[in-house]
């Protein structure tokens, strides 16, 4: 399974993404899966910190994870930090199988897992304020449907 | 022991990674150890339903056995993706 | 919600089409998926053909239904049609929501229907033998997941 | 009525598109009616379950009841995406 996991301050380019995942036909299947920074009242940045090298690690276990769940033939997660803006994209997690189902359910499964493991704290500006995003419960139990 | 903190808890503690020699125990020890070096501390500790901890880049729980090698980061609950 | 559907024999930009579903932070997640050309032994060419109007208009449909099942605020479609190489993209579809497991399981419905009941129908070319693809039942069978 | 024909059927018959004037009735009796055309016809109608139907650029069964006006479609199960 080939694996890209990158944690970077640029953009991604999804073409050149899904190209690497797809390969001269390798997989016929790719899911992929972006966020984007949210409009609203007064929002003007989005700012991403991390925990280097925990961040790379977490998201690899996951990853590696998706690989003994289905057949997959590459995963790759990009994950953007720094100073965003609405619109911009936070992630890219990007599946690819023979089979289709298996690329959605890889590519669900990494973005849910991700979403309330990997060490990552978004800071809203609006206006003169700063404050930390609150943590979703909702997405712990996302996660949840995962269990074995 | 490295000790690391991120988002508010790096703000209210002051700093975002130090060095300390504390007693011999688990998370829950470290954590009533810092809660007693001032009152920095004492507020980014005070919720402990609201704070995450990690042992050498794993999630772990308050009641993890930690010793002198490890790195222990302590953070919020996550907000990526 | 913003719909577009599209049947061109030209590739896509994932770039460009994601970002117009995203706008400017109208929606926060984007779950895409783009089907490629297997490399199959001997397998040159595939060719995509389809029955004009009604294709746009059966996925016209599909997309209309998976906006009454989920929160979407757009959904984008684009089908090749033509001479393909192993590799080629074949096809893109996009839903673009709020929510990210809406985003998902729109792509995922609009996919497994596209499948079913989009008319499209590809002819496989082998060194100097042509021949049409089998449909198979396990598409059926997986669009059946969806019936209410 | 316009009769399209789309991939092997397309080619079995020889043509894409025609305009005939068959008696009325349903699909199934105008696939009876175009099996008594030429071999061709009865080779491309042989095996039905292989054959779906369109009318008027909506699936439709071979007990759908066509008029005239109605374009009428035959082509194998579909295999894009």
């Amino acid at each position: 399974m080939k694996t890209s996991i990158r944690i970077q301050r640029e953009d991604f380019d999804l073409n050149r993404e899904v190209a690497a995942l797809a390969g001269d036909g390798e997989a016929g299947a790719v899911a992929s899966f972006t966020g984007h920074v949210r409009k609203e009242k007064d929002l003007s940045t989005l700012t991403l910190e991390h925990y280097p090298h925990m961040t790379e690690a977490e998201i690899g276990r996951l990853v590696a994870e998706a690989g003994t769940r289905w057949p997959l033939t590459g995963v790759t997660v990009v994950h953007r930090v720094g100073a965003l803006k609405p619109g911009d994209r936070i992630v890219l997690v990007a599946a690819a199988s023979q089979h289709r189902q298996a690329a959605f359910a890889a590519c669900e499964f990494v973005m849910d897992y991700l979403k309330t493991h990997a060490p990552f704290w978004k800071e809203e500006t609006r206006g003169h304020e700063h404050h930390w995003v609150e943590h979703r419960a909702s997405d712990d139990e996302t996660a949840k449907r995962w269990q074995k | 022991m490295t000790l690391l903190y991120f988002a508010w808890v790096r703000q209210k503690i002051g700093k975002g990674e130090e060095r300390m020699a504390p007693p011999a125990g688990d998370v829950a020890a470290l954590i009533a150890h810092l809660k007693n070096l001032g009152p920095n501390y004492a507020d980014a500790f005070a919720d402990l339903s609201r704070i995450r901890v990690a042992i050498n880049q794993h999630h772990a729980g308050l009641d993890a056995k930690i010793g002198p090698d490890d790195e222990v980061a302590f953070f919020p609950p996550v907000t990526g993706g």
